[in-house]
């Protein structure tokens, strides 16, 4: 029935902050192996969903929510759901390059080092292939111990994707990941994500409409915490249904 | 032994408070499985803790057990021998005298604490002290106490070296300290204005002063305070407008003592009775003493004790036997 | 317009440079003037013997060992609980009435009067725990009075740390203790050493809270329980009583070679923990 | 496992912070039971503005000493304050790497003085100086703000310093690439950004000036009247305590304590002054 399986399937969520709610009754399912760009205007709800799958809501006090968020079938806010765990299988990079107050080798081999993994070969041989999947390898591979801080702003974002798959993850979240890079940069980074697609299940918050054609399989359109069209991308930048995604995608608003 | 059941007390009513506490506080978490297979938890634990902050972690809980146990040990704790305390002017004087009796009677277990008349006389009246040391009379209450005076100390009227004055009478050192003389001019001086010097309202110093000089009058709330014998002298020798008054036993040449109504202030005058200022430096201690106390205290009573106090400008009282009537 | 920025920016560079040369010179003409009177003093004999004679002769050993050991007691018992009680407020606490209350009160008594800590001590350890006087009543009463200051110190240090740290951390699959471990403590740690640096300074120097507690004996203290004279109360007694400026100034250099040392010994610390924490 | 240590983390942070709060309250109380009885006896209003003290007539008004107090704090930090915040700014922006590197270690060289020596240090040097230039016992209030304010300076200047190093590269960046020069970039963004953590520094600073007694008690003259100029002696709170308390027993230790509070509710106005301040930004 459904051409490949759901990733991850999102039924009938509502999320709020205190009193203020962010996301209203909304359902999604996210494809393996694909990329799917979640565009919209700002504070519509996008980074909320995008911190939901992997739980980095629970920090905000006073932050719940109601309805299911399915990973590979098995509801991520279950009682039993080791955080730590689930974490590890939902990577995110934020919008800012964030690369912790370490050396590349230290910033990269952090999140095994906290999964356990305390053998120097195995830990290398990680940071390695991570380095790799994400284009950075020939850049660094002769400084690791160099502060991460010394790289450029396009290099340390992909420091930070280089950090996320180093935990070999399933699904990557990317919380408009280029905003403040340079077009070069923007470039090297969509095009990594393309390759990756085939290992993992990506979801992208695009910091412009032109990115999320370029790149996505499938995209979703979300206004004011509504979930207004979701489609293949081609038939959503081609012809939106809703009328609104139409005005948004024009640039006539938001 | 008051105190320790007192303490335990305090402390189980605190961790018992401490319990109700995190009970609520676990109470209130969501309920979470805890599945830990007994031997994998004690290894895991071991390398876990291996780690650089754990270490800190050890430390921490190791201070906090001997922090309690300190606390309760401390009630039995082992007597370190024979404790002075008290007033800071006498204290000199009582270091000296217990490195003589040190060298007599090869014990040298006995500790001198400053920390001011009042707080030697409540250390010795509630034990934490053997021997009080006071610089100044006792009143009522105190007299309950046992004491005895191992000397005396005059009590000198000093000047800046530069001012050419030598006598002042009682009477007009008592106008300059009311404030009713303010000016050197009107003393046969150089015209300028007075700085009058005095000890701080507890001193004995400055109780024997109000007693002997001042008598109804009082010591002006504008005279500049100084806490030590020290300070005063250091004072008096910089500014050459100020006048003080410290112990006979510290004055040296960077101050001059004024003679009173004529009569020179030394050891003599002072024995002879002509020189009116001086007061007792006390032992004062809880109950009649014995052992090593009373050792240490006829020792100071001897005459070996009294030179050594005579030595160091005091004037010892044991050689007129004015003695308290209890002992 | 532009003229005049730039003036303005050369006066401000000459002022704020001016200041600091002026707070240098200060501080060299106090320690030099101290360490020029103190240091002839200085010798072997005045190293290891202990003070005779009033402190006219002899030298400071007991109040060496007895300034380190008090100041070794209270850092010992500060630390853990100070940084301890830091991060459970900057951490582990949502930001609410209690927690700014704490932070208010520790605030407050860090500006408490080192005289009244010392009668809190007095009658508290030494009286009525019957301590007696002691370098662990001395220790016990100089660890509450940096108590304050080691919090507020160390949890200023932490709350500076960027809060997205604590998000990659967490990202990353990292639980609560692991992201205060390994990604708050190694950014926090220049913080927290800064304190604990002031807070030991502070205590090494303290006179009035260590002269009712810890006593002022001049005998080579030889238990926890034995009293003991710090070196500030020795030159507080030396110098104040007038019994001997040379032993004082003495003293004084020895109590300030002493800081420096602490403060080089604790910087170097620091740079190496930070070199291999990176 | 790891569930049982986070709980464990948990506890034990748990277990400091109420043991260390319980000290701290403990002190609190007991200087408030020790203090509070002679007020009611004497009278919160003859206690605190009372002009008269002297224990043994058993008049306990403190008036002159909070004068006293008020008076040679603003004195420290008129002085302290500027000076202080300029070297951190020195420190964080204009100096270079070595000589930092010597400064900061000879900062808390500076906090590590005994404040006994700065006390004698002021009487030998300070305190001729003002007898001689400026006339009167040289004993007064401008001697102890001069000390109070060497003294503060080490807090003062270590904490802003802190606070300015600790802002994000991003802002001095901003700053400078919208055209303002050095000295703009600090006085417009970088000093209001560091604003809470100099406030802190400053209160910090303040409190220890406030709180300091055996360095005041040697250059202030310690006179019980109201001071009428800055060259008059003067008595503070702090030293009141100071010089008294190893003589007081009975009422006159529990007058000295009733200081102690005053000087409580005194810290605690300046930091409550301090947060209004921060929060207010």
């Amino acid at each position: 029935m459904v051409q490949n399986a759901s990733k991850i399937s999102v039924s009938g969520l509502n999320f709020y902050y205190q009193k203020k709610q962010a996301i209203f009754d909304l359902n999604l399912k996210i494809h393996a192996n694909s990329i799917l760009s979640v565009f919209g205007p700002a504070n519509s709800g996008i980074t909320t969903l995008l911190r939901s799958f992997n739980r980095l809501c629970d920090l905000t006090p006073g932050a719940h929510m109601e309805g299911q968020i399915l990973l590979d079938g098995k509801n991520i806010y279950a009682p039993d759901i080791i955080v730590t765990e689930l974490r590890r299988k939902v990577g995110m990079v934020f919008d800012v390059p964030t690369p912790l107050p370490m050396s590349i080798f230290d910033n990269i081999a952090y999140g095994p080092r906290l999964s356990g993994m305390k053998s120097k070969k195995l830990l290398f041989q990680s940071v390695e292939e991570a380095l790799k999947m994400a284009a950075l390898w020939e850049d660094v591979k002769d400084r690791l111990s160099m502060p991460a801080a010394s790289l450029s702003g396009g290099q340390q974002q992909r420091l930070c994707i280089a950090r996320v798959l180093a935990l070999k993850p399933e699904v990557i979240l990317l919380d408009r990941p280029c905003s403040g890079l340079d077009p070069i940069s923007t470039a090297k980074i969509e095009e990594s994500l393309s390759h990756l697609k085939e290992k993992f299940t990506i979801v992208i918050a695009p910091h412009n409409v032109q990115q999320a054609g370029r790149i996505s399989d499938r995209a979703a359109f979300m206004l004011m915490g509504h979930l207004i069209e979701e489609g293949p991308a081609r038939a959503v930048f081609a012809n939106p249904q809703d009328q609104r995604t139409n005005d948004y995608i024009t640039g006539r608003f938001g | 032994m008051g105190s320790v059941e007192r303490f335990s007390h305090l402390l189980t009513r605190s961790a018992k408070r401490k319990q109700d506490f995190r009970s609520i506080f676990s109470r209130s978490e969501k309920i979470q499985q805890f599945n830990i297979q007994h031997s994998a938890f004690s290894t895991a634990v071991k390398d876990r803790l291996r780690g650089r902050l754990a270490v800190w972690l050890r430390v921490a809980l190791a201070v906090g057990m001997c922090f309690s146990l300190a606390l309760l040990g401390g009630c039995g704790r082992p007597k370190t021998g024979v404790i002075i305390a008290g007033s800071t002017s006498v204290q000199p004087y009582a270091e000296v005298l217990v490195e003589g009796y040190a060298v007599l009677y090869h014990d040298d277990a006995i500790d001198v604490q400053g920390g001011g008349s009042s707080a030697g006389i409540a250390a010795a009246e509630s034990g934490t002290a053997d021997i009080g040391m006071s610089s100044r009379d006792l009143n009522e209450k105190e007299r309950e106490l046992w004491f005895v005076e191992i000397a005396k100390d005059g009590l000198a009227v000093i000047i800046n070296p530069n001012n050419p004055l030598t006598d002042l009478t009682i009477n007009q050192i008592r106008d300059i300290y009311s404030t009713k003389i303010s000016n050197w001019s009107e003393l046969g001086g150089s015209p300028a204005k007075i700085h009058i010097i005095a000890r701080e309202e507890g001193s004995g110093t400055r109780s024997a002063f109000e007693s002997l000089v001042m008598g109804e009058a009082e010591i002006s709330p504008k005279a500049i305070v100084q806490d030590s014998n020290g300070a005063v002298r250091q004072l008096v020798a910089d500014d050459k407008n100020s006048i003080g008054f410290i112990s006979l036993g510290l004055v040296d040449q960077t101050v001059k003592a004024l003679t009173l109504d004529g009569i020179v202030p030394n050891r003599e005058n002072v024995i002879n009775g002509t020189y009116s200022l001086f007061r007792p430096f006390l032992f004062v201690a809880g109950k009649e003493p014995v052992g090593a106390v009373k050792q240490f205290i006829d020792f100071t009573l001897s005459p070996n004790g009294q030179k050594l106090l005579e030595h160091e400008g005091l004037i010892s009282s044991a050689i007129e036997g004015i003695e308290n009537e209890e002992i | 317009m532009k003229t005049n920025s730039r003036a303005g920016e050369k006066i401000a560079k000459l002022l704020i440079w001016s200041t600091a040369l002026f707070v240098l010179v200060v501080l060299v003409a106090i320690s030099a003037y101290i360490l020029i009177k103190g240091l002839p003093r200085i010798n072997w004999h005045f190293l290891t013997e202990i003070p005779r004679n009033m402190g006219r002769s002899g030298g400071v050993a007991s109040t060496i060992v007895g300034t380190l050991l008090v100041t070794a007691v209270a850092i010992i018992i500060a630390m853990p609980f100070g940084i301890g009680t830091a991060f459970y407020l900057a951490e582990y606490t949502k930001e609410s009435m209690i927690t700014r209350i704490i932070r208010f009160s520790a605030e407050s008594l860090a500006g408490i009067p080192s005289i009244v800590y010392g009668l809190f001590g007095f009658i508290f350890f030494v009286i009525y725990l019957n301590l007696g006087w002691s370098i662990l009543s001395g220790g016990l009463t100089l660890a509450i009075m940096i108590l304050p200051t080691i919090i507020r110190t160390s949890e200023e240090a932490i709350l500076s740390v960027p809060k997205v740290y604590r998000e990659v951390s967490f990202s990353l699959g990292g639980t609560k203790w692991q992201t205060i471990i390994k990604a708050v403590f190694p950014s926090a740690i220049r913080g927290i050493t800064n304190g604990i640096i002031l807070s030991v300074g502070r205590s090494v120097a303290e006179t009035a809270a260590v002269i009712y507690t810890a006593g002022s004996a001049l005998r080579m203290p030889v238990s926890l329980f034995s009293p003991t004279r710090t070196m500030a109360v020795h030159f507080y007694i030396l110098a104040r009583e007038g019994i001997s400026l040379e032993n004082a100034y003495g003293t004084a250099a020895l109590l300030i070679i002493l800081i420096f040392l602490i403060n080089v010994v604790a910087n170097m610390l620091v740079n190496r923990f930070i070199a291999k924490g990176r | 496992m790891k569930k049982f240590k986070e709980k464990l983390s948990g506890r034990i942070f748990f277990i400091f912070a109420l043991s260390s709060i319980s000290v701290l309250a403990l002190i609190t109380v007991f200087i408030i039971v020790k203090g509070a009885p002679i007020i009611a006896k004497v009278g919160f209003f003859n206690f605190v503005f009372g002009m008269k003290w002297s224990p043994s007539q058993g008049e306990f008004g403190i008036f002159p000493m909070i004068i006293g107090s008020v008076s040679v704090t603003l004195g420290a930090a008129a002085l302290g304050v500027p000076i202080g915040i300029c070297c951190s700014i020195f420190l964080a922006e204009f100096a270079p790497a070595k000589m930092r590197e010597f400064f900061r270690p000879a900062i808390q060289l500076l906090a590590g003085i005994p404040s006994v020596v700065y006390g004698f240090w002021g009487l030998l040097f300070i305190v001729p100086f003002i007898r001689n230039f400026f006339g009167g016992p040289g004993l007064s209030i401008l001697a102890g703000a001069i000390i109070l304010a060497i003294m503060t300076l080490p807090t003062i200047i270590s904490i802003s310093e802190v606070s300015l190093l600790a802002l994000p590269r991003q802002y001095k960046e901003g700053a400078l690439a919208l055209g303002l020069n050095h000295w703009q970039t600090i006085w417009s963004v970088l000093l209001p950004a560091a604003k809470s953590g100099i406030v802190a520094a400053v209160i910090l600073g303040i409190g220890r000036a406030v709180g300091e007694t055996m360095a005041v008690i040697m250059v202030l003259g310690n006179a019980v009247a109201v001071p009428l100029s800055i060259l008059d002696p003067v008595r503070t709170l702090t030293t009141n305590i100071g010089i008294e308390m190893g003589y007081a027993s009975g009422e006159h230790q529990q007058a000295l304590f009733a200081t102690g509070i005053v000087l409580f509710v005194i810290i605690m106005l300046l930091n409550s002054f301090a947060q209004y301040i921060t929060r207010k930004r």
